[in-house]
Protein backbone atom coordinates (compact mmCIF):
# COMPACT_ATOMS: atom_id res chain seq x y z
CA UNK A 1 0.00 0.00 0.00
CA UNK A 2 1.73 3.49 -0.64
CA UNK A 3 -0.07 6.98 0.67
CA UNK A 4 1.14 10.75 -0.09
CA UNK A 5 -0.31 13.22 2.77
CA UNK A 6 0.63 16.06 4.18
CA UNK A 7 -0.59 15.23 7.83
CA UNK A 8 1.91 13.35 9.96
CA UNK A 9 1.98 9.19 10.24
CA UNK A 10 1.71 7.32 13.39
CA UNK A 11 4.23 4.58 13.18
CA UNK A 12 2.83 2.27 15.66
CA UNK A 13 -1.03 2.73 14.10
CA UNK A 14 0.80 1.95 10.91
CA UNK A 15 2.54 -1.46 11.47
CA UNK A 16 -0.87 -2.53 13.94
CA UNK A 17 -2.59 -1.93 10.76
CA UNK A 18 -0.26 -3.50 8.27
CA UNK A 19 -0.13 -7.17 10.66
CA UNK A 20 -3.87 -6.98 11.44
CA UNK A 21 -5.22 -10.98 11.94
CA UNK A 22 -2.32 -12.71 10.17
CA UNK A 23 0.00 -15.26 11.74
CA UNK A 24 2.55 -15.20 9.11
CA UNK A 25 4.36 -12.85 9.36
CA UNK A 26 8.28 -13.50 11.70
CA UNK A 27 9.61 -9.85 11.08
CA UNK A 28 8.77 -6.65 10.14
CA UNK A 29 10.84 -3.99 9.38
CA UNK A 30 10.12 -0.05 9.74
CA UNK A 31 12.29 2.78 8.57
CA UNK A 32 11.44 6.75 9.12
CA UNK A 33 12.95 9.46 7.25
CA UNK A 34 13.05 12.55 9.62
CA UNK A 35 13.86 16.17 9.03
CA UNK A 36 17.10 16.57 10.31
CA UNK A 37 18.42 19.84 11.23
CA UNK A 38 21.68 20.05 9.55
CA UNK A 39 23.95 22.84 12.02
CA UNK A 40 20.99 24.10 12.92
CA UNK A 41 20.64 26.01 10.13
CA UNK A 42 17.38 24.84 8.76
CA UNK A 43 14.16 26.13 10.24
CA UNK A 44 11.87 24.33 7.28
CA UNK A 45 11.60 21.99 4.90
CA UNK A 46 9.10 22.20 2.02
CA UNK A 47 8.13 19.18 -0.07
CA UNK A 48 7.11 19.31 -3.26
CA UNK A 49 5.82 16.29 -5.83
CA UNK A 50 4.41 15.79 -8.93
CA UNK A 51 0.60 14.65 -7.91
CA UNK A 52 -0.31 11.93 -9.99
CA UNK A 53 3.44 10.96 -10.69
CA UNK A 54 4.19 10.15 -7.25
CA UNK A 55 1.51 7.39 -6.46
CA UNK A 56 2.60 5.78 -10.04
CA UNK A 57 6.10 5.75 -9.13
CA UNK A 58 5.40 4.56 -5.49
CA UNK A 59 3.23 1.94 -6.56
CA UNK A 60 5.50 0.76 -9.22
CA UNK A 61 8.63 0.63 -6.87
CA UNK A 62 6.34 -1.52 -4.25
CA UNK A 63 5.25 -3.70 -7.16
CA UNK A 64 8.70 -4.30 -8.01
CA UNK A 65 9.96 -5.06 -4.41
CA UNK A 66 7.19 -7.69 -4.37
CA UNK A 67 8.37 -9.11 -7.59
CA UNK A 68 11.84 -9.29 -5.86
CA UNK A 69 11.44 -10.46 -2.35
CA UNK A 70 8.52 -12.94 -0.82
CA UNK A 71 6.58 -9.70 1.49
CA UNK A 72 3.67 -10.31 3.20
CA UNK A 73 2.45 -6.93 3.30
CA UNK A 74 4.15 -3.45 2.37
CA UNK A 75 4.01 0.23 2.81
CA UNK A 76 5.24 3.24 1.66
CA UNK A 77 3.43 6.67 3.46
CA UNK A 78 5.51 10.12 1.73
CA UNK A 79 4.38 13.18 3.35
CA UNK A 80 4.71 16.36 1.42
CA UNK A 81 4.08 20.57 2.18
CA UNK A 82 5.58 22.59 5.05
CA UNK A 83 7.84 20.44 7.82
CA UNK A 84 10.36 21.49 10.88
CA UNK A 85 13.42 19.79 12.02
CA UNK A 86 12.80 16.25 13.85
CA UNK A 87 9.40 15.98 11.41
CA UNK A 88 9.07 12.66 9.74
CA UNK A 89 8.89 12.64 6.32
CA UNK A 90 8.28 9.14 5.40
CA UNK A 91 7.82 5.56 6.29
CA UNK A 92 8.71 2.29 4.74
CA UNK A 93 7.43 -1.01 6.55
CA UNK A 94 7.86 -4.44 4.62
CA UNK A 95 6.75 -7.53 6.55
CA UNK A 96 7.81 -10.85 5.84
CA UNK A 97 8.17 -14.53 7.22
CA UNK A 98 12.30 -13.81 8.12
CA UNK A 99 14.38 -10.84 8.45
CA UNK A 100 16.26 -10.98 5.27
CA UNK A 101 13.76 -10.22 2.68
CA UNK A 102 12.50 -7.55 4.79
CA UNK A 103 15.34 -5.88 5.53
CA UNK A 104 16.48 -6.29 1.98
CA UNK A 105 12.89 -4.96 0.71
CA UNK A 106 12.66 -1.65 3.16
CA UNK A 107 16.11 -1.10 1.56
CA UNK A 108 15.24 -1.58 -1.77
CA UNK A 109 11.89 1.09 -1.53
CA UNK A 110 14.32 3.64 0.28
CA UNK A 111 16.83 3.51 -2.11
CA UNK A 112 14.38 3.50 -5.40
CA UNK A 113 12.04 6.22 -3.80
CA UNK A 114 14.77 8.88 -3.15
CA UNK A 115 15.78 8.01 -6.75
CA UNK A 116 11.97 7.76 -8.87
CA UNK A 117 9.77 9.27 -7.23
CA UNK A 118 9.05 12.59 -8.04
CA UNK A 119 9.67 15.10 -4.84
CA UNK A 120 12.04 18.04 -3.87
CA UNK A 121 13.20 19.22 -0.97
CA UNK A 122 13.28 23.01 -0.46
CA UNK A 123 14.93 24.20 3.04
CA UNK A 124 14.92 27.42 4.38
CA UNK A 125 16.37 28.98 7.42
CA UNK A 126 18.39 32.39 8.70
CA UNK A 127 20.29 32.31 4.94
CA UNK A 128 17.26 32.13 2.99
CA UNK A 129 16.03 28.71 1.24
CA UNK A 130 17.49 26.66 -1.24
CA UNK A 131 16.62 23.75 -3.28
CA UNK A 132 18.37 20.81 -1.92
CA UNK A 133 20.79 19.29 -4.39
CA UNK A 134 20.62 15.62 -5.19
CA UNK A 135 23.16 12.93 -3.42
CA UNK A 136 25.01 10.52 -6.21
CA UNK A 137 25.49 8.96 -3.46
CA UNK A 138 22.04 7.86 -3.83
CA UNK A 139 21.99 6.95 -7.37
CA UNK A 140 24.86 4.59 -6.74
CA UNK A 141 22.59 3.14 -4.16
CA UNK A 142 19.85 2.67 -6.81
CA UNK A 143 22.17 1.03 -8.99
CA UNK A 144 23.59 -1.57 -6.65
CA UNK A 145 20.15 -3.40 -7.03
CA UNK A 146 20.57 -3.49 -10.77
CA UNK A 147 23.56 -5.01 -10.33
CA UNK A 148 22.39 -7.93 -7.93
CA UNK A 149 19.51 -8.87 -10.57
CA UNK A 150 22.15 -8.92 -13.69
CA UNK A 151 23.88 -11.06 -11.41
CA UNK A 152 20.99 -13.17 -10.40
CA UNK A 153 19.95 -14.10 -14.00
CA UNK B 1 -4.21 18.63 -30.09
CA UNK B 2 -2.24 20.66 -27.43
CA UNK B 3 0.05 19.27 -24.72
CA UNK B 4 0.16 19.70 -21.37
CA UNK B 5 3.57 21.19 -19.69
CA UNK B 6 4.23 20.93 -16.07
CA UNK B 7 7.26 22.00 -14.39
CA UNK B 8 8.29 21.49 -10.76
CA UNK B 9 10.71 22.83 -8.19
CA UNK B 10 13.39 25.23 -9.40
CA UNK B 11 12.71 24.90 -13.25
CA UNK B 12 8.74 26.04 -12.02
CA UNK B 13 10.68 28.55 -10.09
CA UNK B 14 13.01 30.04 -13.09
CA UNK B 15 9.90 29.49 -15.98
CA UNK B 16 7.43 31.12 -13.80
CA UNK B 17 5.15 28.70 -14.81
CA UNK B 18 3.64 25.68 -12.96
CA UNK B 19 1.30 24.32 -15.89
CA UNK B 20 0.30 25.07 -19.54
CA UNK B 21 -1.47 23.35 -22.69
CA UNK B 22 0.96 24.00 -25.69
CA UNK B 23 1.01 23.58 -29.21
CA UNK B 24 3.74 21.39 -29.97
CA UNK B 25 5.35 22.37 -33.10
CA UNK B 26 5.64 19.55 -35.90
CA UNK B 27 9.29 19.13 -36.27
CA UNK B 28 9.29 18.61 -32.42
CA UNK B 29 9.98 14.96 -32.48
CA UNK B 30 12.31 14.64 -28.73
CA UNK B 31 12.46 15.67 -25.24
CA UNK B 32 15.97 16.84 -26.11
CA UNK B 33 13.98 19.23 -29.10
CA UNK B 34 11.36 19.75 -26.95
CA UNK B 35 13.77 21.52 -24.68
CA UNK B 36 15.42 23.64 -27.27
CA UNK B 37 12.77 25.07 -28.49
CA UNK B 38 11.27 25.89 -24.90
CA UNK B 39 14.65 27.74 -24.76
CA UNK B 40 13.82 30.28 -27.74
CA UNK B 41 10.42 31.07 -25.71
CA UNK B 42 11.98 33.94 -23.69
CA UNK B 43 14.41 34.81 -21.21
CA UNK B 44 13.27 33.02 -18.36
CA UNK B 45 13.03 29.71 -20.79
CA UNK B 46 16.27 29.83 -21.69
CA UNK B 47 17.69 30.44 -18.23
CA UNK B 48 15.55 27.21 -16.60
CA UNK B 49 16.96 25.08 -19.06
CA UNK B 50 20.25 26.35 -19.26
CA UNK B 51 21.73 23.61 -17.87
CA UNK B 52 19.69 21.44 -19.68
CA UNK B 53 21.50 18.21 -18.73
CA UNK B 54 20.51 18.13 -15.20
CA UNK B 55 16.93 18.49 -16.32
CA UNK B 56 14.99 15.33 -15.86
CA UNK B 57 11.49 14.59 -17.97
CA UNK B 58 8.87 12.47 -17.42
CA UNK B 59 6.25 11.50 -20.38
CA UNK B 60 2.36 10.41 -19.04
CA UNK B 61 3.94 9.95 -15.26
CA UNK B 62 7.00 7.89 -16.28
CA UNK B 63 10.94 8.78 -16.25
CA UNK B 64 12.10 9.27 -19.92
CA UNK B 65 15.41 9.95 -21.13
CA UNK B 66 16.03 13.45 -23.59
CA UNK B 67 16.20 11.24 -26.49
CA UNK B 68 12.93 9.64 -25.94
CA UNK B 69 9.91 10.46 -28.69
CA UNK B 70 7.38 12.36 -27.83
CA UNK B 71 4.88 10.62 -29.22
CA UNK B 72 1.57 10.97 -28.36
CA UNK B 73 2.42 12.54 -25.09
CA UNK B 74 -0.78 14.41 -22.86
CA UNK B 75 1.43 15.48 -20.27
CA UNK B 76 5.44 16.50 -20.64
CA UNK B 77 7.24 17.36 -17.20
CA UNK B 78 10.52 18.95 -16.45
CA UNK B 79 12.12 18.90 -12.88
CA UNK B 80 15.65 18.74 -11.48
CA UNK B 81 16.97 15.39 -10.24
CA UNK B 82 15.03 13.98 -7.58
CA UNK B 83 15.33 14.31 -3.59
CA UNK B 84 12.79 12.95 -1.84
CA UNK B 85 13.20 10.34 0.98
CA UNK C 1 19.40 1.30 25.90
CA UNK C 2 18.56 -2.73 26.04
CA UNK C 3 15.64 -4.13 28.31
CA UNK C 4 14.45 -7.51 29.50
CA UNK C 5 10.68 -8.28 30.05
CA UNK C 6 7.93 -10.38 29.94
CA UNK C 7 5.39 -7.73 28.75
CA UNK C 8 4.47 -6.25 25.42
CA UNK C 9 6.51 -3.43 24.03
CA UNK C 10 4.84 -0.99 21.97
CA UNK C 11 6.73 0.20 18.78
CA UNK C 12 5.25 3.56 18.33
CA UNK C 13 5.74 4.62 22.02
CA UNK C 14 9.52 3.00 22.01
CA UNK C 15 10.60 4.81 19.11
CA UNK C 16 9.10 8.35 19.76
CA UNK C 17 10.84 7.80 23.38
CA UNK C 18 14.27 7.53 21.77
CA UNK C 19 13.75 10.55 19.56
CA UNK C 20 12.57 12.88 21.99
CA UNK C 21 13.95 16.32 21.98
CA UNK C 22 16.95 15.37 19.42
CA UNK C 23 16.91 17.18 15.93
CA UNK C 24 19.93 15.39 14.86
CA UNK C 25 18.36 12.04 13.69
CA UNK C 26 17.86 11.90 9.79
CA UNK C 27 17.08 7.85 9.70
CA UNK C 28 15.48 5.13 11.98
CA UNK C 29 15.15 1.55 11.92
CA UNK C 30 12.88 -0.32 13.76
CA UNK C 31 12.70 -4.31 13.43
CA UNK C 32 10.14 -6.11 15.34
CA UNK C 33 10.46 -10.27 15.43
CA UNK C 34 7.23 -11.87 15.97
CA UNK C 35 6.19 -15.24 16.56
CA UNK C 36 5.15 -17.07 13.24
CA UNK C 37 2.25 -19.79 13.62
CA UNK C 38 4.43 -22.54 11.13
CA UNK C 39 1.56 -24.45 9.13
CA UNK C 40 -0.83 -23.86 12.14
CA UNK C 41 1.43 -25.78 14.34
CA UNK C 42 2.59 -23.73 17.13
CA UNK C 43 0.06 -22.73 19.78
CA UNK C 44 2.80 -21.42 22.37
CA UNK C 45 5.90 -20.56 22.14
CA UNK C 46 8.06 -20.36 25.70
CA UNK C 47 10.86 -18.15 25.81
CA UNK C 48 13.64 -19.50 28.64
CA UNK C 49 16.61 -17.09 29.33
CA UNK C 50 19.66 -16.97 31.48
CA UNK C 51 19.15 -13.43 33.66
CA UNK C 52 22.07 -11.52 34.49
CA UNK C 53 23.60 -13.13 31.04
CA UNK C 54 20.94 -11.83 28.81
CA UNK C 55 21.63 -8.13 29.87
CA UNK C 56 25.39 -8.64 30.18
CA UNK C 57 25.40 -9.73 26.66
CA UNK C 58 23.06 -7.33 25.41
CA UNK C 59 24.90 -4.34 26.69
CA UNK C 60 27.83 -5.96 24.88
CA UNK C 61 26.64 -5.92 21.80
CA UNK C 62 24.86 -2.58 21.74
CA UNK C 63 28.28 -1.23 22.37
CA UNK C 64 29.43 -2.64 19.91
CA UNK C 65 27.83 -1.36 17.75
CA UNK C 66 27.52 1.90 18.75
CA UNK C 67 31.39 1.48 18.29
CA UNK C 68 31.33 0.72 14.47
CA UNK C 69 28.70 3.09 13.63
CA UNK C 70 27.72 6.61 14.13
CA UNK C 71 24.34 6.35 16.09
CA UNK C 72 22.04 8.53 17.61
CA UNK C 73 20.65 6.04 19.95
CA UNK C 74 19.79 2.54 19.70
CA UNK C 75 17.02 0.47 22.16
CA UNK C 76 16.95 -3.18 22.55
CA UNK C 77 13.93 -4.71 24.04
CA UNK C 78 13.24 -8.74 24.06
CA UNK C 79 10.73 -10.59 25.70
CA UNK C 80 10.84 -13.77 27.72
CA UNK C 81 7.91 -16.43 28.86
CA UNK C 82 4.95 -17.52 27.23
CA UNK C 83 3.90 -16.12 23.73
CA UNK C 84 1.41 -16.88 20.87
CA UNK C 85 1.37 -16.41 17.40
CA UNK C 86 1.73 -13.07 16.64
CA UNK C 87 3.16 -11.73 19.88
CA UNK C 88 6.46 -9.51 19.89
CA UNK C 89 9.20 -11.47 20.44
CA UNK C 90 11.86 -8.58 20.38
CA UNK C 91 12.42 -4.90 18.70
CA UNK C 92 15.53 -3.51 17.62
CA UNK C 93 15.40 0.53 17.01
CA UNK C 94 18.48 2.29 15.75
CA UNK C 95 18.83 6.07 14.97
CA UNK C 96 21.25 7.45 13.04
CA UNK C 97 21.73 10.95 10.77
CA UNK C 98 21.70 8.52 7.53
CA UNK C 99 20.18 5.54 6.27
CA UNK C 100 22.79 3.39 5.99
CA UNK C 101 24.19 3.44 9.37
CA UNK C 102 20.73 3.00 11.09
CA UNK C 103 20.07 -0.11 8.90
CA UNK C 104 23.76 -1.91 8.69
CA UNK C 105 23.75 -1.26 12.85
CA UNK C 106 19.97 -2.79 13.28
CA UNK C 107 20.80 -5.95 11.24
CA UNK C 108 23.95 -6.20 13.48
CA UNK C 109 22.30 -5.91 16.51
CA UNK C 110 19.99 -8.76 15.44
CA UNK C 111 22.61 -11.55 14.24
CA UNK C 112 24.50 -10.96 17.34
CA UNK C 113 21.26 -11.13 19.28
CA UNK C 114 20.41 -14.25 17.77
CA UNK C 115 23.93 -16.22 18.39
CA UNK C 116 25.10 -14.55 21.58
CA UNK C 117 22.09 -13.39 23.57
CA UNK C 118 21.29 -16.08 26.02
CA UNK C 119 17.73 -16.86 24.59
CA UNK C 120 15.78 -20.51 23.82
CA UNK C 121 12.51 -21.17 22.26
CA UNK C 122 10.11 -24.07 22.87
CA UNK C 123 7.25 -24.53 20.91
CA UNK C 124 4.07 -26.45 21.71
CA UNK C 125 1.63 -27.41 20.06
CA UNK C 126 -0.86 -30.21 19.23
CA UNK C 127 1.97 -32.76 18.79
CA UNK C 128 3.35 -31.61 21.84
CA UNK C 129 5.99 -29.53 22.43
CA UNK C 130 9.88 -29.04 21.19
CA UNK C 131 12.83 -27.09 21.81
CA UNK C 132 13.62 -24.84 18.48
CA UNK C 133 17.05 -26.12 17.12
CA UNK C 134 19.63 -23.08 16.38
CA UNK C 135 19.36 -22.12 12.65
CA UNK C 136 23.19 -22.80 11.00
CA UNK C 137 22.37 -19.52 8.70
CA UNK C 138 22.00 -17.71 11.95
CA UNK C 139 26.05 -18.35 12.93
CA UNK C 140 26.76 -17.86 9.03
CA UNK C 141 24.91 -14.46 9.59
CA UNK C 142 26.80 -13.43 12.46
CA UNK C 143 30.16 -14.56 11.06
CA UNK C 144 29.97 -12.14 7.69
CA UNK C 145 30.18 -9.05 10.48
CA UNK C 146 33.56 -10.37 11.62
CA UNK C 147 34.84 -10.55 7.63
CA UNK C 148 33.65 -7.13 7.21
CA UNK C 149 36.10 -6.04 10.32
CA UNK C 150 38.67 -7.76 9.26
CA UNK C 151 38.47 -6.16 5.63
CA UNK C 152 38.60 -2.85 7.08
CA UNK C 153 41.35 -3.87 9.34
CA UNK D 1 35.34 -23.00 47.36
CA UNK D 2 31.84 -24.05 45.80
CA UNK D 3 30.91 -22.97 42.06
CA UNK D 4 27.08 -22.41 40.73
CA UNK D 5 26.47 -24.35 37.95
CA UNK D 6 23.06 -23.52 35.72
CA UNK D 7 21.57 -25.43 33.48
CA UNK D 8 19.09 -24.16 30.39
CA UNK D 9 16.79 -25.59 27.98
CA UNK D 10 17.13 -29.06 27.30
CA UNK D 11 20.21 -29.20 29.04
CA UNK D 12 18.14 -28.37 32.07
CA UNK D 13 14.86 -30.55 31.77
CA UNK D 14 17.74 -33.75 31.16
CA UNK D 15 19.50 -33.24 34.49
CA UNK D 16 16.35 -32.27 36.03
CA UNK D 17 17.94 -29.46 37.81
CA UNK D 18 18.19 -25.17 37.03
CA UNK D 19 20.75 -24.26 39.38
CA UNK D 20 23.12 -26.16 41.85
CA UNK D 21 26.65 -25.13 44.06
CA UNK D 22 29.07 -27.87 43.77
CA UNK D 23 32.83 -28.28 45.39
CA UNK D 24 34.37 -29.04 41.92
CA UNK D 25 37.11 -31.91 42.07
CA UNK D 26 41.00 -30.31 42.21
CA UNK D 27 41.73 -32.32 38.57
CA UNK D 28 39.15 -30.16 36.90
CA UNK D 29 40.47 -27.81 35.21
CA UNK D 30 38.99 -26.74 31.80
CA UNK D 31 35.59 -26.86 30.19
CA UNK D 32 35.64 -29.70 28.97
CA UNK D 33 37.29 -32.19 31.45
CA UNK D 34 33.94 -30.40 33.96
CA UNK D 35 31.71 -31.77 31.60
CA UNK D 36 33.59 -35.66 31.63
CA UNK D 37 33.14 -35.07 35.60
CA UNK D 38 29.47 -34.13 35.32
CA UNK D 39 28.40 -37.34 32.97
CA UNK D 40 29.70 -39.24 35.90
CA UNK D 41 27.27 -37.99 38.19
CA UNK D 42 24.34 -40.38 37.19
CA UNK D 43 22.66 -41.37 33.99
CA UNK D 44 20.89 -38.39 33.79
CA UNK D 45 23.99 -36.43 33.31
CA UNK D 46 25.23 -38.55 31.23
CA UNK D 47 22.11 -38.07 29.13
CA UNK D 48 21.96 -34.61 29.15
CA UNK D 49 25.90 -34.08 28.50
CA UNK D 50 25.81 -37.02 25.79
CA UNK D 51 26.22 -34.60 22.52
CA UNK D 52 28.61 -32.57 24.65
CA UNK D 53 29.90 -30.99 21.26
CA UNK D 54 26.67 -29.39 21.25
CA UNK D 55 26.45 -28.27 24.40
CA UNK D 56 27.87 -24.54 25.02
CA UNK D 57 29.27 -23.04 28.38
CA UNK D 58 29.10 -19.44 29.55
CA UNK D 59 31.49 -18.52 32.43
CA UNK D 60 30.58 -15.53 34.40
CA UNK D 61 28.01 -14.54 32.02
CA UNK D 62 30.49 -14.70 29.18
CA UNK D 63 30.66 -17.11 26.51
CA UNK D 64 33.53 -19.58 26.37
CA UNK D 65 35.30 -22.81 24.40
CA UNK D 66 35.22 -26.38 25.91
CA UNK D 67 39.06 -25.75 26.40
CA UNK D 68 38.62 -22.56 28.39
CA UNK D 69 40.30 -22.64 32.15
CA UNK D 70 37.83 -22.59 35.12
CA UNK D 71 40.05 -20.42 37.31
CA UNK D 72 38.46 -19.04 39.80
CA UNK D 73 34.70 -18.62 38.08
CA UNK D 74 32.09 -18.34 40.45
CA UNK D 75 28.99 -19.49 37.81
CA UNK D 76 29.16 -21.83 34.92
CA UNK D 77 26.47 -22.03 32.74
CA UNK D 78 25.53 -24.92 30.10
CA UNK D 79 22.92 -24.79 27.61
CA UNK D 80 22.11 -25.48 23.90
CA UNK D 81 23.34 -23.41 21.18
CA UNK D 82 20.90 -20.08 21.31
CA UNK D 83 17.36 -19.55 19.48
CA UNK D 84 16.75 -16.23 20.63
CA UNK D 85 15.56 -13.04 18.73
Amino acid sequence: MIRVQQEDFDIGTEVARLRTGRSDIGAIVAFVGVVRNRAGAVEEMTLEHYPGMTEAELQRIEAEASSRWPLQASLIVHRYGKLRPNDNIMLVVTASEHREAAFRAAEFLIDYLKTRAPFWKCESGRQGSRWVEADVRDDASTARWDDAKDAAE
Amino acid sequence: MSTRLLYFAWVKEKTGIAAEEVELPRDVTTVAELIVWLKTRGPEFAHAFARSDVIRAAIDWTHVRHDTRIGAAREIAFFPPITGG
